[in-house]
C-alpha cells in the first residue's frame, strides 16, 4: 500500500546511510482545505487510525484529521502502553481481541515498527476469591479462543522472582492470570505510523488547528469551525479523548463523561529488570519496562475533575508505595519523570463508539484507562461507523444511549460513581 | 572504593572532583555509541558521568558523580560498558552509527514475519538501559513528613540567601532549601579567598543566625504542585544511613508553603561542535568550580570557548591559577573592559573565533578553530576545553504548575513565564545574570513574599554587595559549520547529534515535542538540562522560525531523579496499608486461627482445631454449626447508629423494602441501591427504640454506605432530621449459631432471656450483663438458630471467652470466614461475589423485596428496559452431578450439549462442599435463572481443561422453609 | 477565582468551613454539585437519567462536592476551576444558598 | 464482671528503645479510664442540648471548632457544626447525658470503646507527629489547648495538643494496633519510652 520508494526497511536504512539521500517526510504538513468528505477531530491514536482505516478499508480518502497541537500530544503519547485482551464481558472480549489481532499485524500493515512487545501480562491475585474472579475471566478468554493461563503462587514466584513473597508483605501473592500475548506497544510510533500510512493514502493531517465549533444545519452537522477557519465536512467524528465533553458541548450535546487526571511514571533507564507487564491485585497499579530501559508504571486517577494535565503529589506517593509493595528492590531506583493525561471517565468504565443524536456527527470517547490497547479496533470501528452511518457489530454495546436502556457495561464491577471517586 | 581500588578524597569532595584529582578523566561510555565520556559539568546537570554506587541491595545505578558527596566507604563503579569502560567492546557500535540514526528502530526490525520484533527486542533491550539494578530488597530506611512554612526559598545561591534574609527580616518564617552540601550557589565556584567569598560567608552567617530561618542543605525541591505544595527530597547518604538505628537515607518532605521564592539560578550550556563530547571538554563554570571549590586542576593547558561574557570569569580564574588559557569568543565584539581584564592575567584573547571540532579520542588533545572572515582553520592543543554556550535559567520548577517559560533574546534563554499566586523569582532564574541585579531582585522577592504572607514591614534593607560585576551579553549559538567532521552532540546522554536533528527535521518531526520524542533528546536522567536549549536553537534555525515559536518541551517533576523508596517512605511491608483488627483479634490468635485479608481487615479464615488447612477445616466448622453450636466474629460489619424522628422515613427511602413499619424490638434485612439501581449493599437494621436504629452493613461497603447516607442527608434531604454516626469501632459483634445456640446463651449469659417468646426470629433486644450493654439480634446467616451479639468493643474478649468457657459442654467452638461463607451458600444468601455491582436486585432473586407502594433510591432507574429484560442472568443454585469432581468458582455455564464457546449462559460465583448434602454445591448466575430449575448444565473451566456436570436447583439448598430458624 | 477564607488562593488545599484549610487528601470527592437531584420520589426516569449520567464537565469554574472524611465528615460545596485547579470558597452542603 | 481490655494491651508491654543518638526523647503511651460520648443537636434542638450539657457538665457547649473546652473532669470538642464530643472520666456524666438527651434534645452515641487515646510527649513529639499527620503543627496553627480532626495512615483521628510538647490522639480502635506500630516505627530515630497512664485525663 505504501510506494516502494518510501518504504522502511533495513535495506532502506543502509541505502540512505550510504547515499545520504534524504528521507521523505513521515507525513505532509497539510493546511486545511475548505471541504472534506470526512473530518476527524483529534489527532490521537484513535483519530489517526480511523482516518487510515477510512482510506484503507472504505476507500474514503478526502479525509482530514484536525489536531489542535501536534499529533500524539494527547494520551496516545503519554500512556503506559499496555495492550491486552483479557476482558470478561460479552462484547468487550471480542472487541479487545480484535484489537490485539490488529496490533499483531500492525507494523507490517503500516510499514512502521510500532514495537509490539508480547512479553505477557500477569494480573496478580492476593487471595482465593480474587483468584476466582480472575479465573472467570481466564475461562471466558479461553472460550473465546484467547490465550490465558491461571497461575498459582509457585508459578508466579518462578516467573517474577523479584516480587515480595516475604512475611512482611501486606497482601501476600496468591496466584495470577497470565496472558502471554499481552504486552506493550511503543506509544508515539502508533500515532506516527498511522499518520504516515494515512498520509500516503491521501489523508490530510492538519496540526495546530483547534476545533472551536460546529456548523449545523438543523439536526445535521455539516462542518466545523476552527482557529484556522471553517471546514465543511460530509461527516464529522469527535475523537478527542479527555476533551469529549468540551467538544461535544460545542455541538450542544451533553455526554456521560467526566474528565479526570491519570498520572504515569518512568524511572531512569536500567538494563532489563522487569520482563513482563505486572498488575498488582491489591490496588490499581501496573508496571512494565520500556525498551529504552525505564520502568513505566501507573495507578488510579487523581480523583477529581480536572483539565490541568498535571498530577498531585499524594498520588505520586501512593503509587510509589504500591511499587515498593510489589517489587521491594524498586525502592532503590529513581523516578525520572511523572506526568498526567486528561482522561474521559464514564459511569460504567466503558467507552462510546457510534452515532450521536445529531446526524453526521459521530463520537468516539469515554475510553477511561483502556483506550490505548483499543486504538486499532476503535479506529476500525469508528471508520466503519462513519462510512456506513451504522454501528460496527463489534461496538454495538458501546452506544451513547446505553444508560437510558439500562445497558451499562461495567467490566470492572466498580459501580456508578456519581458521588464517589 | 572505586572499581575495587581504594580512592582518596577530601571532605567536601564529590566523586567527580575526587576522580579528577586522581587523574581520572574517562568517566564512562555513552548510551548508544559507547563513546568515551568525561565530566561535562560539576552539578546536577551532568549528562555523562553516571556511576553505579553501592553493593548488594544498596546498588544504585545511574548516579551522577558530580552530585555524589564523597564519604568513607563509598563504593562506585562505571557502567554501560563491557568488559570495562576502558576497553568497551560495545564501542564497535560506533562503526554502525550511520545505520542507526535517530528513530532507526521505527524503520526496521519488522521482518521477515509478523511479530519478528519479538526476536530483535531482547538485543535492543540489553543494549539500552544504563546501569544495572539488583533484585535484592533495599536495606535502607526512608521517611516522609509534612512541613509548613510561610516562605519557602528554593536555592541557596546569593539570590536565595538574600531573598531568605529579606523575607525573614520582614517577619516571615522562612525555609531555605539547597540541593548542594553548601550554601553559595555560583559563588562557591568563585576563588576561595577574596572579597566575594568574605561577603558570601557573611551573608550565610547572617541568614543562619536568624531565628525564623530554617536552612535545609542536601535538600532538593523536586516538584511544585498545586496549592504551593512542594515536594522536597532530603538526602543523608553522607551520614551513613542505618535503618537499624532509625537513620533514614532519604526523607521526602511535603512542604506546604504560603509563598515560594524560586532562586534556582541558571545552568551553563555546552557549545555544539564536532566531537564536543571528548573527555576533557567541560563547561567553563564546571572547570572553574573544580579549580576553586575543589582545588583540582581540571587540566594544565586549557582552551575556553564561548559566545558570552560568563565564561571570561572562568578563564580568568584558570589563568590566575597558572593554567595557560587562550580564550576563543565567537563574537567579534566583546566588551573592551572584559578583554583588558583577561589580558591583564595573561590570557590570549581571540574574538571571532569558533571551535569547529575537537581532537583526541579518549581525551581531548586539541581543537580546530575557525576565524571569522577567514578560511584559515587553526589547530590549538589543549588537555582541557572549557565551553560556554550561554546560561539557561533553571525554570523547571516554575513550569511545573503549567506556566510555560518565555524566551528572552537578550540572554538567549527562557525565563519563567510568570508565577502562580504567591510565587516569586529571584536572581539568575529570572534572567538577572549580574550579581547586583540578582540581589536586587532577590531582596524584592523576599519582601513581596513576606508581604503575601501578611508580614508587611521590612526591618531593614539588606546591605548591598560590594562586588564588581559585568552586564551579561551573549550571541546566540551558531550551528557548527557543515563539513567540520565528527559528531556534534546536542544531547550527550542520549547521543543525539546535529545530524539527528537534521534528520528529524527532514522527516517532519520538527515540532519541538516531536523532535524530543523522535530523537529521545532530553529524555535521559539529566532531562536535557544541558541540551534542551541548544536543540531548540538549532531546530528553530533549521525551520527558519524564531525560538519563541519553536517553544520548549514540558518540564515535569522531579527536577532531579528521586528514589522511589523515599516517596513510599514508611508505607512499606506490612505498613503498606494499615491493618484493621477486630476487637477479638487476640482471641483468634490464641484460638489458633489462620487469618486472612478481607479488605483492610484481618479476619479468622479457619481455626486449627478444625483442620490443618482451610479445605479440611471449614467443613468441620460447618458441621459444628449444623450439629451443635459455633461462635464467629462478625465485628468487621459496618455499624451505624441512626437516630431521630425522621429515621424511619430515612430508612424507608434508602432501603428498597419497607422500614417505616419496623416495630421496636425487631430487625429487618434490607437492600440498598445506588441511584443507577445497581445494588449498593445489604444488611440488617434493628429498631431499639422509638427513634433509635442500629444498622449493619457488609464489611466491604461499610465506608461507602456511611458516606452515601451522609451525602443524602447533607446534600439532598436536608429537611430530614436524622443523625447517623458510625459505631463500627464501638461495638464488637459475634454470631452464635447452631441448634444449641439458645442453650449456649442460657449457659453463658443467664441474664439474657433468649426464649422464643422474648426473642423471636428477627427479634432485637438490649440487655445489660454485669453493667455491660449487650445487644442481641436473632438473625441467621447460616440458616441455623442464631443470635448476633453486639457488645462494647472493650468487653468483646471477655464475652467471647465467657461464651466459649461456659458453653464448652455443648461443644461450642469458634468458626471462621470460610465456614461462614459456606454456610450461607447452603442457604442461598448472596454476598460479595454475587454483589459485584453488575447484578441487579432482580438478578439476585431479591426483586420481590422491593416495595411497590413507596419510593426508594434507585427505583426509577431500576425500571429501565434492559434491567428488566427476560433473558438476564439470575441467581441459581447448582449441585454437582459428578461425585469425583468439584465445582469451581469462575466456571462458565453452558446448556447441555451446547458448544463450549463464547460467554456461556452464566457463571459460578461461590462454591462449597455441602456437609449436609455430601456434594459440591454452588451459587451462580444463569440466563433465565430458576426457570431452568432441574436442568442439567455444564460448568466449563477451560483453564484446567475441566467440564463438570451440574444441575440447576433452588439456591436454598437446605431447610427451604426455614424451620431450623424457629427451633 | 475568589480567595479562600484563609486569604491564600489555596489551590487544592480545601478550606473546610468547619476545620479550616486542609490537604485535599483528607476529603472524598463527590462530583458536580451544581446538578439538582430530583426530589425523592420523582417518578420521572428521564430526570433521573440526566441527573445520574449526564455532566457538564466544564473546563473552568466548577461547583463540586467534597466530604471531609478524615475531619468533620461534612459534605462541602467547593468552587474550583478545573482548568487551573485554583480553589475558591467552600460552604457546607446542608447550609443552603450558593457560596 | 467483664474485664475491659485495651486493644493495645499486648503492645504496651515493651519498654521502648533508644534513638539514633542513644537517647529516648519521647514518651508514648495510652491513657485509659475515660469515657466518650458524642452528642448532636438537630435543627431545632440546639438550645435544649446546650441546656442539658450546661446542667450536667457545668459548662457551655464550645463554639470554636478548634479549641478544647476543659471543665472539671470533662473536655468538650465541637467536632462538626452541631456535633460534640464529651470526654470525661466520670462515667456517671455520660450515663446522665445519655438519659437526658432525649430525641427532642438531640442525640447521643457512646463512643468510649470506639477510640483509643494515645499520648505522645517529649522533645521530639512534634517532629514525630509531622511524620504521621498532614496538618500544620506550628503553634500558631495548633496552639496548646486546641485540637484538629485529621488522618493517620488513611484512618481518622482527633489530635489534641495538650501542651507544647504533648499531644493526645484519639485513634479508631480497630486501627489502633496498626497506628501504634506505625507511630513506634516513625519514632525509631528519636527513641522513646512506652508507658500506660491509667486514669490520666
Ligand atoms: C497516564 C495514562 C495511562 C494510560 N495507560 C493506558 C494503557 O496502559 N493502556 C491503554 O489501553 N490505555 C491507557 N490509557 C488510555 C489511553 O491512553 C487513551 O484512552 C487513548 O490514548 C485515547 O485515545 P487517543 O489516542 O485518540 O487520544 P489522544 O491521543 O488524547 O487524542 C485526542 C486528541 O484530540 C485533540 N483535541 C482535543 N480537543 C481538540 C479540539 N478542540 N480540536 C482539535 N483537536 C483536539 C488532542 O490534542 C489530542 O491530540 C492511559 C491514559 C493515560 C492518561
Ligand atoms: N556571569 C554569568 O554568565 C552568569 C550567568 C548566570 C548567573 N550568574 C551569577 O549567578 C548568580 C545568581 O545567583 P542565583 O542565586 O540566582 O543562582 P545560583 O546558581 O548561584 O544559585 C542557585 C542555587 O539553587 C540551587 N538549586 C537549584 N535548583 C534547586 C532545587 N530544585 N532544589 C534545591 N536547590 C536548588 C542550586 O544548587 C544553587 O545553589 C549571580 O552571582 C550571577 O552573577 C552569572
Ligand atoms: C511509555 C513511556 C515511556 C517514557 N519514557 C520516558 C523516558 O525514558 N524519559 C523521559 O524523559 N520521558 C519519558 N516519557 C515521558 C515523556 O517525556 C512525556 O512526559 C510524556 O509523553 C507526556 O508528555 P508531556 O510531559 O510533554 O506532557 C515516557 C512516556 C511514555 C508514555
Ligand atoms: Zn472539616
Amino acid at each position: 500500500m505504501i510506494a516502494m520508494s518510501s518504504r522502511y526497511s533495513a535495506l532502506a536504512l543502509a541505502r540512505h546511510a550510504l547515499t545520504g539521500k534524504p528521507w521523505a517526510r513521515a507525513w505532509r504538513s497539510a493546511d486545511p482545505k475548505p471541504a472534506y468528505d470526512v473530518v476527524i477531530i483529534g489527532g490521537g491514536g484513535h483519530g489517526l487510525a480511523a482516518a487510515y482505516y477510512l482510506a484503507a478499508n472504505h476507500g474514503i480518502q478526502r479525509v482530514a484529521v484536525i489536531e489542535r497541537a501536534y499529533i500524539g500530544s494527547g494520551n496516545v503519547g503519554r500512556n503506559t502502553t499496555l495492550v491486552r485482551s483479557n476482558y470478561l464481558l460479552d462484547g468487550n472480549t471480542q472487541f479487545f481481541e480484535h484489537s490485539l489481532k490488529l496490533w499483531e499485524g500492525l507494523s507490517h500493515e503500516l510499514n512502521f515498527n510500532v514495537m509490539l512487545s508480547q512479553r505477557g501480562q500477569i494480573v496478580l491475585a492476593h487471595g482465593p476469591s480474587q483468584l476466582e474472579v480472575l479465573a472467570r475471566k481466564g475461562n471466558i478468554m479461553r472460550l473465546n479462543g484467547i490465550d490465558a493461563e491461571l497461575l498459582d503462587r509457585a508459578d508466579v514466584m518462578r516467573l517474577l522472582p523479584y516480587l515480595d513473597y516475604s512475611q512482611a508483605s501486606r497482601f501476600p501473592i496468591h496466584g495470577g492470570l497470565l496472558q502471554r500475548r499481552a504486552g506493550t506497544v511503543r506509544h508515539d510510533a502508533v500515532a506516527w505510523g498511522y499518520a504516515r500510512a494515512a498520509d500516503r493514502l491521501g489523508v490530510d493531517i492538519v496540526e495546530n488547528c483547534e476545533v472551536t465549533g460546529f456548523v449545523r444545519d438543523g439536526d445535521r452537522i455539516i462542518g466545523i469551525e476552527t482557529n484556522r477557519g471553517r471546514i465543511a465536512a460530509g461527516r464529522t467524528a469527535i475523537s478527542v479523548a479527555g476533551h469529549s465533553s468540551a467538544v461535544a458541548a460545542m455541538a450542544g450535546l451533553k455526554v456521560p463523561i467526566e474528565s479526570h487526571l491519570l498520572q504515569a511514571f518512568v524511572t531512569e533507564p536500567i538494563k532489563p529488570f522487569v520482563d513482563h507487564v505486572i498488575s498488582f491485585g491489591a490496588e490499581l497499579f501496573y508496571i512494565s519496562q520500556s525498551d529504552k530501559g525505564g520502568l513505566v508504571f501507573g495507578g488510579h486517577i487523581d480523583g477529581f475533575n480536572s483539565y490541568t494535565q498535571r498530577g498531585q503529589f499524594p498520588k505520586v506517593q501512593s503509587v510509589a508505595e504500591c511499587a515498593v509493595a510489589l517489587i521491594p528492590a524498586i525502592s532503590r531506583l529513581r523516578l525520572l519523570r511523572h506526568w498526567a493525561g486528561i482522561q474521559d471517565m464514564t459511569p460504567d468504565g466503558s467507552p462510546f463508539i457510534g452515532r450521536t443524536p445529531l446526524r453526521n456527527l459521530y463520537l468516539n470517547g469515554g475510553w477511561c484507562y483502556q483506550g490505548f490497547k483499543a486504538t486499532p479496533a476503535a479506529g476500525c470501528c469508528l471508520a466503519f461507523t462513519i462510512a456506513h452511518d451504522a454501528e460496527h457489530p463489534l461496538a454495538r454495546h458501546l452506544s451513547l444511549d446505553r444508560f437510558e436502556r439500562g445497558n451499562g457495561h461495567d467490566e470492572y464491577g466498580n459501580g456508578n460513581w456519581t458521588y464517589r471517586q | 572504593m572505586f572499581e575495587r581500588k581504594p580512592l582518596l578524597g577530601f571532605a567536601g569532595d564529590t566523586l567527580a572532583s575526587a576522580l579528577l584529582a586522581n587523574g581520572l578523566t574517562l568517566a564512562g561510555r555513552s548510551f548508544k555509541y559507547h563513546r568515551p565520556r568525561g565530566f561535562l559539568a560539576a552539578g546536577v546537570e551532568e549528562p555523562n558521568a553516571l556511576f553505579t554506587l553501592g553493593e548488594g541491595g544498596r546498588t544504585t545505578p545511574n548516579v551522577a558523580a558530580t552530585t555524589t558527596e564523597l564519604y568513607e566507604g563509598l563504593v562506585a563503579r562505571r557502567q554501560n560498558a563491557w568488559p570495562s569502560v576502558d576497553f568497551d567492546l560495545g564501542a564497535a557500535i560506533s562503526l554502525l552509527a550511520p545505520l542507526l540514526p535517530a528513530g532507526f528502530y521505527y524503520k526496521t526490525f519488522m521482518g521477515p514475519r509478523r511479530g519478528s520484533w519479538m526476536w530483535y527486542e531482547p538485543f535492543i533491550r540489553r543494549a539500552a538501559g544504563l546501569g544495572r539494578a539488583r533484585h535484592e530488597r533495599d536495606p535502607d530506611r526512608y521517611e516522609t513528613r509534612h512541613a509548613y512554612t510561610d516562605v519557602l526559598v528554593i536555592g541557596g545561591g546569593p539570590a536565595g540567601l538574600a531573598a531568605a534574609r529579606a523575607a525573614a527580616a520582614a517577619g516571615a518564617a522562612v525555609a531555605l532549601v539547597e540541593q548542594d552540601s553548601a550554601l553559595g550557589g555560583m559563588l562557591l565556584a568563585a576563588p576561595a579567598t577574596g572579597a566575594l567569598e568574605d561577603w558570601r560567608t557573611e551573608l550565610e552567617r547572617a541568614v543562619r543566625a536568624m531565628p525564623n530561618v530554617e536552612v535545609l542543605l542536601r535538600t532538593t525541591a523536586c516538584g511544585v504542585y498545586d496549592g504551593n505544595t512542594v515536594a522536597l527530597l532530603e538526602r543523608h547518604d553522607h551520614e551513613r544511613p542505618d535503618a537499624g538505628l532509625g537513620k533514614a537515607r532519604e526523607v521526602a518532605v511535603t512542604m506546604h508553603a504560603r509563598a515560594i521564592i524560586y532562586a534556582t539560578g541558571a545552568a551553563e550550556r555546552p557549545l555544539v561542535f564536532g566531537d564536543n563530547d571528548r573527555p576533557g571538554i567541560m563547561l567553563a563554570s564546571a572547570a572553574q568550580a573544580y579549580l576553586n571549590r575543589y582545588a583540582v586542576d581540571p587540566g594544565r593547558r586549557a582552551l575556553v570557548a564561548t559566545n558570552n561574557d560568563g565564561a571570561w570569569r572562568s578563564a580568568i580564574d584558570l589563568a590566575v591559577a597558572g593554567i595557560a588559557v587562550p580564550i576563543l569568543d565567537q563574537r567579534q565584539h566583546v566588551e573592551p573592559a572584559l578583554q583588558d581584564a583577561a589580558r591583564r592575567v595573561g590570557i590570549d584573547v581571540r574574538t571571532g573565533a569558533l571551535v569547529t571540532r575537537a581532537q583526541g579520542r579518549r581525551a581531548v588533545t586539541g581543537a580546530l578553530v575557525a576565524h571569522n572572515g577567514s578560511a584559515r582553520v587553526e589547530h590549538l592543543a589543549c588537555d582541557l576545553l572549557c565551553m560556554s554556550g550561554g546560561w539557561s535559567p533553571t525554570v523547571h520548577l516554575t513550569s511545573h504548575t503549567g506556566r510555560k517559560p518565555v524566551y528572552r533574546d537578550d540572554i538567549g534563554a527562557f525565563v519563567p513565564g510568570g508565577y502562580a499566586p504567591g510565587q516569586f523569582g529571584a536572581g539568575a532564574v529570572s534572567g538577572e545574570f549580574a550579581l547586583s541585579a540578582a540581589l536586587r531582585s532577590a531582596a524584592e522577592a523576599g519582601r513581596a513574599a513576606a508581604h503575601y504572607c501578611g508580614h508587611a514591614d521590612p526591618i531593614g534593607p539588606t546591605p548591598p554587595p560590594q562586588v564588581a560585576d559585568h552586564p551579561f551579553t551573549l550571541e546566540p549559538p551558531r550551528a557548527c559549520p557543515r563539513g567540520a567532521g565528527g559528531k556534534a552532540f546536542v544531547d550527550f546522554q542520549n547521543d543525539v547529534t546535529t545530524r539527528d536533528l537534521a534528520l528529524a527535521h527532514e522527516e517532519g518531526y520538527a515540532a519541538i515535542e516531536h523532535l524530543k520524542r523522535y530523537t529521545t533528546l532530553g529524555m535521559g536522567t539529566d532531562q536535557g538540562k544541558t541540551s534542551n536549549l541548544n536543540a531548540i536553537h538549532l531546530m528553530a534555525a533549521l525551520r527558519g522560525v524564531g525560538i519563541a515559536e519553536a517553544g520548549t518541551t514540558t518540564f515535569r517533576p522531579p527536577y532531579t531523579p528521586v528514589s522511589i523508596g523515599a516517596l513510599a517512605g514508611r508505607s512499606i511491608g506490612h505498613h503498606f496499608r494499615p491493618i484493621r483488627r477486630s476487637p477479638l483479634h487476640d482471641c483468634h490468635i490464641a484460638n489458633g486461627a489462620a487469618m486472612i485479608d478481607a479488605g483492610p481487615w484481618l479476619r479468622p479464615w479457619y481455626y486449627r482445631w478444625a483442620g490443618g488447612d482451610a479445605a479440611a477445616a471449614y467443613v468441620n466448622e460447618m458441621r459444628l454449626v449444623r450439629s451443635a453450636v459455633g461462635l464467629a466474629d462478625i465485628s468487621s460489619l459496618g455499624k451505624i447508629d441512626v437516630q431521630w424522628p425522621d429515621a424511619a422515613e430515612f430508612l424507608n427511602r434508602v432501603y428498597v423494602n419497607g422500614f417505616a413499619s419496623l416495630p421496636a424490638g425487631k430487625a429487618r434485612y434490607g437492600v440498598m441501591l445506588n441511584d443507577d439501581a445497581s445494588v449498593l449493599d445489604d444488611g440488617t437494621t434493628a429498631r431499639f427504640g422509638e427513634y433509635r436504629y442500629f444498622m449493619t452493613t457488609t464489611t466491604a461497603q461499610a465506608a461507602e454506605v456511611m458516606s452515601w447516607l451522609e451525602f443524602l442527608l447533607q446534600t439532598a434531604w436536608i429537611d430530614l432530621d436524622v443523625q447517623v454516626v458510625s459505631v463500627t469501632d464501638e461495638w464488637a459483634g459475634m454470631s452464635i449459631a447452631g441448634p444449641r445456640a439458645r442453650a449456649a446463651l442460657a449457659l453463658a449469659l443467664p441474664e439474657i432471656d433468649a426464649a422464643d417468646a422474648a426473642l423471636p426470629h428477627m427479634g432485637a433486644r438490649e440487655f445489660e450483663v454485669d453493667g455491660v450493654p449487650i445487644r442481641v439480634l436473632r438473625l441467621s446467616f447460616s440458616g441455623e438458630l442464631a443470635y448476633e451479639l453486639y457488645v462494647p468493643a472493650g468487653y468483646a474478649i471477655a464475652l467471647w471467652e465467657r461464651l466459649l468457657e461456659r458453653a464448652a459442654a455443648l461443644g461450642i467452638r469458634p468458626y471462621g470466614l470460610e465456614a461462614l461463607a459456606s454456610l450461607r451458600i447452603e442457604k442461598g444468601h448472596v454476598a460479595g461475589l454475587e454483589l459485584d455491582h453488575r447484578n441487579t436486585l432482580d438478578d439476585l432473586g431479591l426483586g420481590k423485596m422491593a416495595a411497590r407502594d413507596k419510593a426508594y433510591v434507585g427505583r426509577e432507574l431500576r425500571a429501565r428496559a434492559q434491567l428488566q429484560a427476560p433473558g438476564r442472568w439470575s441467581l441459581v443454585g447448582l449441585e454437582c452431578l459428578e461425585p469425583s469432581a468439584r465445582l469451581r468458582g469462575g466456571a462458565i455455564l453452558f446448556a447441555r450439549g451446547e458448544a463450549l464457546a463464547g460467554h456461556g449462559r452464566g457463571y459460578v460465583t461461590s462454591v462449597t462442599w455441602s456437609t449436609e448434602l455430601g456434594k459440591y454445591i454452588a451459587l451462580g448466575l444463569y440466563q433465565g435463572g430458576l426457570r431452568h430449575a432441574g436442568e442439567e448444565i455444564v460448568c466449563a473451566y477451560p483453564l484446567k481443561n475441566e467440564q463438570v456436570r451440574a444441575r440447576i436447583v433452588s439456591p436454598m439448598f437446605i431447610d427451604p422453609n426455614g424451620e431450623r430458624l424457629h427451633v | 477565582m475568589a480567595t479562600g477564607p484563609t486569604g491564600n488562593d489555596g489551590m487544592l488545599r480545601i478550606p473546610c468551613p468547619h476545620c479550616g484549610e486542609r490537604d485535599y487528601t483528607e476529603f472524598r470527592y463527590g462530583g458536580d454539585a451544581s446538578k439538582i437531584r430530583p426530589p425523592h420520589g420523582t417518578a420521572d426516569a428521564r430526570a433521573w437519567q440526566e441527573y445520574v449520567f449526564l455532566f457538564d464537565n466544564p473546563k473552568g469554574a466548577h461547583l463540586e462536592y467534597w466530604q471531609h472524611v478524615l475531619g468533620c465528615r461534612q459534605w462541602l460545596v467547593l468552587e474550583r476551576d478545573t482548568a487551573t485547579n485554583a480553589v475558591g470558597k467552600a460552604h457546607l452542603a446542608r447550609s443552603q444558598g450558593s457560596p | 464482671m467483664f474485664e475491659r481490655r485495651s486493644p493495645l494491651a499486648p503492645q504496651l508491654a515493651g519498654g521502648g528503645r533508644d534513638g539514633a543518638d542513644g537517647r529516648r526523647s519521647m514518651r508514648i503511651g495510652e491513657a485509659r479510664g475515660w469515657h466518650l460520648i458524642q452528642i448532636g443537636a438537630h435543627r431545632r434542638s440546639g438550645a435544649a442540648l446546650a441546656a442539658a450539657v450546661g446542667r450536667l457538665c457545668g459548662c457551655a457547649l464550645p463554639s470554636s471548632p478548634r479549641i478544647v473546652t476543659a471543665c472539671g473532669a470533662h473536655r468538650l470538642y465541637r467536632i462538626a457544626a452541631d456535633q460534640y464530643w464529651i470526654v470525661t472520666h466520670d462515667a456517671a456524666v455520660t450515663a446522665a447525658l445519655a438519659r437526658a438527651i432525649t430525641p427532642d434534645v438531640g442525640a447521643s452515641t457512646a463512643l468510649t470503646h470506639a477510640r483509643v487515646r494515645l499520648v505522645i510527649e517529649g522533645a521530639a513529639a512534634t517532629a514525630l507527629l509531622a511524620r504521621i499527620v498532614p496538618i500544620d503543627l506550628r503553634s500558631a496553627a495548633l496552639p496548646v489547648g486546641s485540637f484538629a480532626q485529621t488522618g493517620v495512615q488513611h484512618a481518622c483521628v482527633l489530635l489534641e495538643r495538650s501542651d507544647a510538647q504533648r499531644y493526645e490522639l484519639y485513634v479508631l480502635r480497630t486501627y489502633a494496633v496498626s497506628t501504634w506500630e506505625w507511630i513506634l516505627d516513625s519514632a525509631m530515630p528519636y527513641g522513646y519510652d512506652v508507658h500506660v497512664a491509667q486514669t490520666e485525663q
